[in-house]
């Protein structure tokens, strides 16, 4: 077998060739979100006018208005709802072009501020979710990876209850048990730290549950790696192997799916928003939806789309951090 | 509930509404019932109801109608201004008309209240003159729902986007704040001095100020109140009811709302229900009484009237409402639906006596729900198939504009019995421009179209009442709906919250008399 | 050697939970400060259990059992104590087998020295630092301080496995225990880590050399012993025992070292089951081509008119192989592309074997990929038997491809995992057949052609040891009744042993079915031992070819020359 | 939330620890209860009338809210139902759901991934466009925008949760593909002198799809948790059906005056939900195992 020589290894210094090509990454990335984004707006657009309900009535203060003729005609034109689709789409995009998101039809705002602001709180919920499972997860597995059977069991087994659990089931769980019997939180978001524990909770646990279970299977993987008997064989303490290298190890399919279960805690925002009553884009969009409020609806997929997109580089750039091979890899 | 000890003033009142969060604080633009909840903290109307359901004076002092009764004159207060700092006069009054009648203000609820009004005139600055088409007997009660209520017209003048985020009016409290899918923050109006007649003292509200908050799940609510988190809920539900009766610390108010009771109308402008026979065999397949006393906990009362309990001129029926599955059997055959197909379902001519009820889910609570459940399953016995099909609001109306339906719970709050004129008139099969028709029984008869005509256009109470009675035997023994019992409106509070009630008009809480003991 | 013991190993049994035997078993030795022990043995054979063991380190499910186990007169804790982390790395350094695997690839290997540093010394950071770059330096590592920043992957097997001997001397441990140090090296590469551990040993540090390569320990241990299932069967002096070994297992690893046996004798193998090819021949319906033998004296049965021998391959027809003026390029992201190949040109003589040699990196699979007509060439020709071959489309390629058979490095990835051995094989005769010569027509012949028993047809690849794998790889390449075989590093992963029994079996099997072989290798020995011809390349280029003697006792070219005088032999 | 645990497929294997031999992998406690619990719900689901004699639908209000007893194991729902039965009898709703929703995901991934995996780079650029705009849709908006197309009820919500599960699921199989594909086993096909098309059909897909039975494992939990939240925004499948998602939203309504509604068919779910992840786990520990010789 024979895998080496002497010739020099590629440095890992940053050359202008280098330089150019996480530039050339960047553009690609950015390339490819746009793209993305084009194409949400477009799925956006036509799915929403395929659904039954007549936008008018969102406009005309929900379904079920008894708006007179001349109302509906007036918010047809005012609104270019009397034009030809294909015209609509073309008017529509050339305004998402320049961020202008329009005006809500339900609320009468501006979509782009308000929506904003449900961004905010929802990216505080989400981003708080993900930090307080990683957490979760990276403790519990720590904690429970060490050799006791039994131990390991029930690591194991927390989490895979804590992935099974619906998130509105967990939700009610929580508050009898935190809020009506223990009185320690309350039930409903209050603004300030101690509002947002129920909900994260609700939030984080299920993925708790997940994270935990891949980087139980990436640790038992990384212990059984050569270089952490190599380490041992310095004289590694176990909490020296654990800490400073089977760990990283461990939390790398974790950061690589990090992207992926952004997706899915802004999915349970719409339920944990619902139930705890804080503002979010769950929330608008799960009623925008409702009373079809095409502009909030296309504004808060937008967004979450850019998010989303955000955060998976975000994690790609992590995890290029934390393990440099994956830049060779991606480079070939 | 009984003031344990004297009012003190301050403090902030939390109150948790389950109902939707308005798009616009103006209750003019649409016009909802969470529109009229908030609305009436701030907003106020010329003439409101007393507990007996009689009409009360408030922003108007007195009204006078004349003989034709296409004349109205109004006397209004003379020294009440506007948050805002105009002043309320006749002026006033003519722009909200002119308001709710602008269809750039896409007007639907208020809209039609004042559909009758043709010419409105400042006669002098407290006297305001309307000019109606036609009579209408219902214009005062028209005048006490908050989505007619009066605003300042310098604050109308305002962009649509601002007037809905901070609408000015003379109520008691003031909007300064709204963060939406949150709250909304209402201050105490310091100068307040216009409390309609039946309110308990005067001046300036006793609590500081209201955080209006929005809690869309009943059990989350009642959590909040149980923790003290909040204050007040609305649209507690029937097992929360119940459980609360047992704590201590948490009062109920049952304030049904005016207008027609909650009912399930039986769609007669297609097959099956077009014939008359297969409408009594449903409504005597069916036994709700059990199912109501055990899904509201006893919270709510079997109706027998297509109006609501409320309203004065609502008949009760209860022996037209009697279950007999045998006589059902019977009928059914005698229609024609006398195979029964392996499933256990009667069929004619090959087809199955099929049933579509959408149920819309932001209407129906899950109560309701579930007894729409012990329907469709008693229906069964008796050979009918009743698919449910729960829908969001947009999806549901869809199935009604496109006539998709044969069975419906539609609930409608209108003060006054008028009410049976917008649900059952033939006119209202003719759906809006925006769809929308309110005769959702799809009941055409020309015999009760007159009565309902000649009831709206008359002004004396006890013929109009007769009147009503007969229009309602009309509704009820041609088997187009079955009420189940009045539209709920149960609130649920903290006894440290004293002096609050609901407004009689449409049941919408007041916190003028509120104040917090603690 | 008569210094006092700094190791004492007596009576030490390993047994593993579900092992019918132990895998080391009664063993016992001592190693003397400045004395360099070698062990060796088959693969298997309980070496590197043996040094884990030394560590308190033995895999899970190990029982280890010993009278004595000391070190420098205390005796070593037991395990799992936490005594055992003051001595690992501090009183004894081990150098793991596996040297690409063996440094945490997510941490810079500078930082992996300084754990050692940090665990067992109390420098300072900063006097850590320059003593990190100074091991490395010390191990002959070019650039210290931007190597110390990068991490295992960006380094070559030679510069890691210099790395981890650093981080084993690190804390000037008095024993090392160095397991299969070089195994993964190019012999110049290997040399240099050889001179650096006799050079640590010349310094006063007691040293366990592993090892299965008895060239490597003629080079650099003063005494031996040899391990075989798990016992040690032989103890002496390197000299005296390499030169008069008396346990077989010993005879055996001696005689199977390719090195200087001549092209054409079988590498001698106790007990060996040679393939009869005889019974395998008349069994076959057509008649097959068979050499007449080179050397040696396998027999020839039949002759075809395909019959032609190596030693008298007639000039006038064309080469097996022909590579003219190729030239491959790959673009890389670093910028300039490599240059993998550089106007190579080749040529395999039918019923010959060419050898070709060089280190990693040079273009030896390059050339074998080009010739499978897997990979193109950016210039240049390439011919099959005479007929073009390097410029045809895939879909003419295909009625040619039978002629060509392939040996891979690693068989295992080279086998579909889910399949079994038969339908491995059904598989490779269901490929479209050479028109002219097809001998071995079922699964059973095959196999018996390679030498495997016929139950073996139902195992999966990853179910077979080493070698058996390489035999079925060398079975399915037989299948299609090709006129050339390329073997690319056909047994570099095997063991001495049963790289002789393969080698044996290609040879043989050459002679009888008139194969030509591209036989490539890193392995001096193995090539001198198998080629005709030899063809050296480095950097892309052949730099060399002729005869084999001719290259091996006269090498012109530099490059050849360094090649070989880094080639270690047995003494004696 | 499968791709997560999928997502480990096509990474390389480590040793499954306490996994030998050919059926060694199911003597593991854990595999054990899993396959346990499952044969109830199959059997529940395949065969109710096996488990209860109850009708699932019968309602008796007369006799709502009764705590567990022996006559009702459960106890009863709001329409005096028996939620044992219902939870029986929801078995067959929630798995077909989960079943089915996992196949449509698994099916729509399938083109996508072999679009990516096998097709040509035009293809491969398509699916992979495609599969990064479905992923940056919010699976909850696709399937809230799906649903309000569409209308809500059973078929609806099961083809939404594959919806918006299948943009995971195509990923891992275009990848599964690319690695195989470019394994050396392939290319020793193509010098066997193999057909392409005979390749990818003996070798390529078998190789690259031996997943999809672990990933649809590992995928129907996921799915049945997912349609619950479906059913408790109102989405769900219409009633009387008994569904475990349905009738643990329309329970916890009552949470506060019978805690049975919600913590039967609640543990329903997380029991199936769990299992099916303990032994797509150890499917995929096997495969991985059997993938590696
Ligand atoms: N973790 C383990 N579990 C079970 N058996 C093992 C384990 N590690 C090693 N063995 C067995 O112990 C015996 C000795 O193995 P060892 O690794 O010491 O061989 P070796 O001489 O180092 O071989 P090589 O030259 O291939 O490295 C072998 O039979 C092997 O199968
Ligand atoms: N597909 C490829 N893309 C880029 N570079 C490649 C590719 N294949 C080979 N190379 C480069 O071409 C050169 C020759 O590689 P090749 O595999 O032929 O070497 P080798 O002599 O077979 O080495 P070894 O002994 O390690 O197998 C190396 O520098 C290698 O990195
Ligand atoms: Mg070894
Ligand atoms: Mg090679
Ligand atoms: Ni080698």
């Amino acid at each position: 077998m024979t895998v080496s020589t002497d010739a020099p290894a590629v440095a890992s210094v940053s050359t202008p060739a280098t330089r150019l090509r996480s530039l050339g990454w960047v553009a690609r990335r950015v390339g490819g979100g746009a793209f993305v984004l084009w194409a949400v707006a477009t799925v956006i657009f036509f799915a929403l006018r395929l659904i039954p309900g007549d936008p008018v009535d969102a406009i005309l203060g929900g379904p079920g208005s008894q708006a007179s003729a001349e109302a509906v005609a007036q918010i047809r034109a005012d609104y270019g709802l009397d034009q030809p689709l294909i015209v609509q789409y073309f008017l529509a995009m050339g305004k998402l072009a320049v961020a202008d998101f329009g005006t809500s039809y339900a609320l009468k705002v501006a979509v782009a501020p308000y929506v904003l602001t449900q961004l905010w709180s929802t990216l505080v919920l989400t981003l708080a979710s993900l930090v307080v499972a990683w957490l979760g997860a990276l403790g519990l597995t720590l904690a429970t990876s060490g050799r006791g059977r039994v131990s390991r069991a029930v690591g194991s087994g927390l989490e895979l209850l804590a992935a099974a659990v619906p998130h509105f089931w967990l939700a009610s769980l929580l508050i009898i048990l935190l809020s009506n019997t223990l009185h320690w939180l309350p039930p409903i978001s209050v603004p300030g730290p101690l509002g947002l524990v129920l909900p994260v909770l609700t939030l984080a646990l299920p993925l708790t549950g997940f994270l935990g279970q891949v980087m139980r299977e990436s640790l038992a993987n990384a212990y059984e790696q050569p270089f952490v008997l190599s380490a041992r064989a310095r004289g590694e303490s176990e909490w020296g192997v654990r800490l400073r290298h089977v760990l990283r190890h461990a939390a790398l399919p974790g950061i690589s799916l990090s992207g992926w279960a952004f997706g899915s805690l802004l999915s349970g925002a719409v339920v944990v928003e619902t139930i705890f009553a804080r503002p979010g884009l769950g929330r608008t969009l799960l009623s925008a939806v409702t009373i079809r409020d095409i502009p909030v609806v296309t504004a808060v997929a937008l967004l979450s789309a850019l998010t989303f997109i955000i955060v998976t580089v975000a994690t790609d750039v992590v995890d290029r951090i934390v393990d440099p091979r994956v830049t060779e890899v991606a480079s070939r | 509930t009984e003031p344990a000890a004297e009012p003190v003033d301050g403090g902030t009142l939390v109150y948790a509404t389950g109902d939707a969060e308005p798009g616009c604080l103006d209750p003019h633009v649409g016009g909802n019932y969470p529109q009229g909840l908030i609305s009436t903290q701030y907003l106020e109307s010329l003439v409101s109801k007393d507990s007996d359901g009689e009409i009360i004076p408030w922003l108007a002092t007195d009204w006078t109608e004349s003989e034709d009764g296409l004349t109205w004159d109004f006397t209004l207060r003379d020294d009440v201004n506007f948050t805002d700092g105009t002043p309320f006069d006749a002026e006033a009054v003519k722009a909200n008309i002119e308001h709710l009648k602008d269809p750039d203000t896409a007007s639907s609820t208020g809209y039609l209240a004042v559909g009758k009004i043709d010419g409105i005139e400042a006669v002098a600055a407290d006297q305001v003159r309307f000019t109606l088409s036609a009579p209408d007997s219902a214009l005062l009660e028209s005048f006490s729902q908050p989505w007619v209520s009066i605003q300042s017209p310098t604050a109308l003048e305002r962009d649509q986007a601002t007037n809905c985020e901070s609408p000015v009016g003379t109520g008691p409290f003031i909007v300064t704040d709204w963060v939406k899918q949150q709250s909304v923050t209402l201050e105490r109006n310091e100068d307040y001095n216009s409390a309609p007649a039946d309110a308990e003292h005067t001046g300036a509200a006793r609590l500081d100020a209201i955080e209006w908050r929005f809690i869309p799940d009943a059990a989350t609510r009642y959590a909040a109140l149980q923790s003290g988190d909040v204050d007040v809920i609305d649209n507690a539900q029937p097992n929360n009811i119940s459980s609360a009766a047992d704590v201590a610390t948490i009062e109920e108010l049952d304030a049904p709302r005016p207008g027609a009771a909650n009912r399930i109308e039986l769609n007669s402008g297609k097959a099956p229900f077009d014939d008359i026979r297969v409408r009594e065999a449903f409504i005597r397949s069916v036994d709700v009484n059990p199912g109501i006393d055990s899904l509201f906990f006893g919270t709510a009362e079997r109706s027998y009237s297509v109006l609501s309990s409320v309203e004065g001129a609502g008949i009760s029926t209860p022996d037209v409402f009697t279950t007999d599955p045998e006589a059902a059997k019977t009928l059914l055959d005698e229609a024609g639906w006398d195979t029964i197909d392996s499933d256990g379902y009667r069929t004619k001519d090959g087809e199955r006596l099929s049933l579509t009820f959408p149920i819309s889910t932001n209407q129906s609570i899950p109560a309701e729900q579930s007894l729409f459940e012990q329907i469709q399953a008693s229906a069964k016995d008796v050979g009918f198939e009743v698919i449910l099909q729960p829908t969001d609001l947009s999806s549901w109306y869809g199935a009604l504009f496109t006539n998709e339906y044969n069975l419906v719970s539609a609930p409608y709050t209108k003060v006054g019995a008028d009410v049976l004129r917008i649900l059952y008139h033939s006119d209202s099969i003719i759906p809006a421009p925006s769809g929308y028709y309110a005769n959702l029984a799809q009941l055409s008869d020309p015999t009760l179209d007159a009565l309902l005509t000649t009831a709206s256009e008359t002004s004396d109470a006890s013929e109009r009442q007769e009147l009503y009675a007969e229009a309602q035997s009309i509704i009820v023994d041609g088997f187009y709906v079955l009420p189940l019992y009045d539209q709920q409106n149960h609130y649920l509070y903290s006894t440290s919250v004293e002096g609050f009630r609901a407004l009689p008009p449409v049941a919408a809480p007041t916190f003028y008399d509120a104040w917090l003991s603690n | 050697m008569t210094a006092t013991p700094l190791l004492r190993v007596s009576n030490l049994s390993v047994h593993f939970d579900r092992a019918a035997r132990p895998a080391v078993d009664g063993v016992s030795f001592e190693v003397a400060a400045g004395e360099c022990l070698a062990i060796v043995g088959e693969s298997g054979s309980g070496k590197s259990v043996t040094a884990r063991s030394l560590l308190g380190l033995a895999p899970a499910g190990a029982h280890v059992s010993f009278s004595e186990l000391s070190l420098a007169g205390e005796s070593l804790p037991a395990p799992g104590a936490r005594r055992w982390r003051s001595i690992r790395g501090a009183s004894i350094g081990l150098v793991l087998q596996d040297a690409l695997v063996s440094l945490d690839p997510l941490r810079p290997v500078g930082r992996e020295i300084d754990d050692v540093l940090r665990l067992h010394t109390t420098l300072s950071q900063r006097e850590r630092q320059a003593r990190v770059l100074e091991l490395l330096d010390a191990v002959g590592i070019p650039d210290p301080a931007l190597r110390a920043r990068q991490r295992s992957g960006e380094l070559s097997g030679g510069l890691r496995q210099r790395a981890l001997i650093a981080a084993g001397i690190a804390a000037g441990p008095a024993l090392i225990i160095a397991d299969e140090p070089t195994t993964a090296l190019d012999v110049t590469v290997q040399a240099r880590v050889l001179d650096l551990l006799s050079s640590l040993r010349d310094r006063g540090t007691a040293m366990i050399l592993i090892t299965h390569d008895l060239a490597v320990v003629s080079r650099v241990a003063d005494r031996v012993a040899v391990m075989s299932e798990g016992r040690i069967v032989e103890t002496g002096e390197t000299n005296a025992l390499l030169r008069a070994p008396t346990a077989l297992p010993t005879q055996q690893l001696l005689a199977a070292i390719p090195v200087d046996v001549p092209r054409g004798v079988p590498l001698t193998l106790p007990a060996d089951t040679k393939p009869d090819l005889r019974t395998v021949v008349e069994a076959s319906p057509e008649p097959v081509a068979v050499a007449a033998p080179v050397a040696g004296t396998v027999s020839a049965v039949t002759t075809s008119n395909h019959a032609t021998t190596a030693a008298s391959a007639d000039s006038a027809a064309p080469p097996a192989l022909e590579l003219r003026s190729v030239s491959r390029r790959y673009p890389t992201p670093h910028g300039a592309p490599i240059q993998a190949l550089d106007a190579v040109s080749l040529s395999l003589t039918a019923g010959t074997t060419l050898g070709l040699v060089g280190q990693s990196g040079s273009g030896k699979t390059t050339i074998a990929r080009i010739a499978l007509g897997l990979e193109t060439a950016d210039s240049g020709e390439v011919l099959l038997a005479g007929h073009e071959w390097g410029s045809l489309s895939a879909r003419e390629r295909r009625p040619l491809r039978p002629a060509l058979g392939a040996i891979y490095q690693d068989a295992l990835s080279s086998f579909d995992p889910r399949l079994s051995v038969e339908r491995i094989l059904n598989d490779a005769l269901s490929a479209r057949a050479s028109d002219t010569r097809r001998s071995l027509t079922t699964t059973a012949e095959l196999l018996d052609a390679v030498g495997l028993p016929p139950a073996l047809k139902n195992r999966r690849p990853l179910h077979l040891s080493g070698g058996q794998r390489q035999r079925v790889a060398i079975a399915r390449a037989l299948a299609p009744g090709p006129q050339t075989i390329l073997c690319d590093e056909p047994v570099s992963s095997l063991d001495v042993s049963t790289q002789a029994r393969v080698l044996n079996l290609l040879d043989e099997l050459q002679r009888h079915l008139h194969l030509s072989y591209l036989f490539i290798s890193h392995d001096l020995g193995v090539i001198r031992h198998m080629s005709d011809r030899v063809a050296v390349i480095t950097e892309g280029r052949i730099v060399e070819t002729g005869e084999t003697d001719e290259i091996f006792t006269n090498p012109r070219h530099p490059y050849t020359q360094s090649l070989l005088s880094a080639l270690p032999r047995v003494r004696g | 939330m499968t791709e997560i645990l999928a997502g480990r497929l096509s990474q390389p294997a480590g040793r499954a620890p306490g996994i030998r031999g050919r059926y060694g992998w199911l003597r593991n406690t854990g595999v054990m209860i899993a396959l346990a619990v499952l044969a109830l719900i199959l059997t529940a689901a395949l065969a109710p009338q096996l488990m209860t004699t109850a009708d699932p639908d019968a309602v008796a209000p007369a006799e709502a809210f009764q705590s567990p007893s022996a006559a009702h194991f459960f106890g009863t729902d709001e329409s005096g139902r028996d939620v044992y039965t219902r939870v029986v009898f929801g078995a067959g709703n929630s798995l077909l759901i989960g079943t089915a929703a996992t196949t449509v995901g698994l099916g729509l991934a399938l083109v996508l991934g072999l679009l990516g995996g096998l097709g040509s780079r035009l293809g491969d650029f398509v699916s992979t466009r495609i599969v990064e705009v479905m992923f940056a849709l919010p699976g909850l908006l696709l399937a809230l925008v799906f649903i309000a197309i569409a209308g809500p009820g059973v078929v609806t919500s099961t083809v939404a949760v594959g919806l918006s599960t299948a943009p995971g699921y195509a990923r891992i199989i275009r990848s599964q593909l690319r690695s195989v594909r470019n394994a050396s086993y392939v290319e020793a096909a193509t010098v066997l002198s193999h057909s392409r098309a005979r390749i990818v059909w003996q070798h390529i897909l078998p190789g690259a799809l031996s997943p999809i039975f672990v990933l649809g494992t590992l995928g129907v939990g996921q799915a049945i948790v997912w349609a619950s939240s479906l059913g408790f925004l109102g989405l769900g499948v219409a009633p009387p059906a008994a569904e475990w998602g349905a009738m643990l939203s329309s329970g916890r309504t009552y949470i506060d005056v019978a805690w049975w509604l919600t913590v039967f068919p609640g543990l329903a779910i997380v029991a199936t939900a769990a299992s099916f992840t303990v032994l797509g786990r150890a499917l995929n520990a096997r495969t991985r195992q059997e993938a590696r010789g």
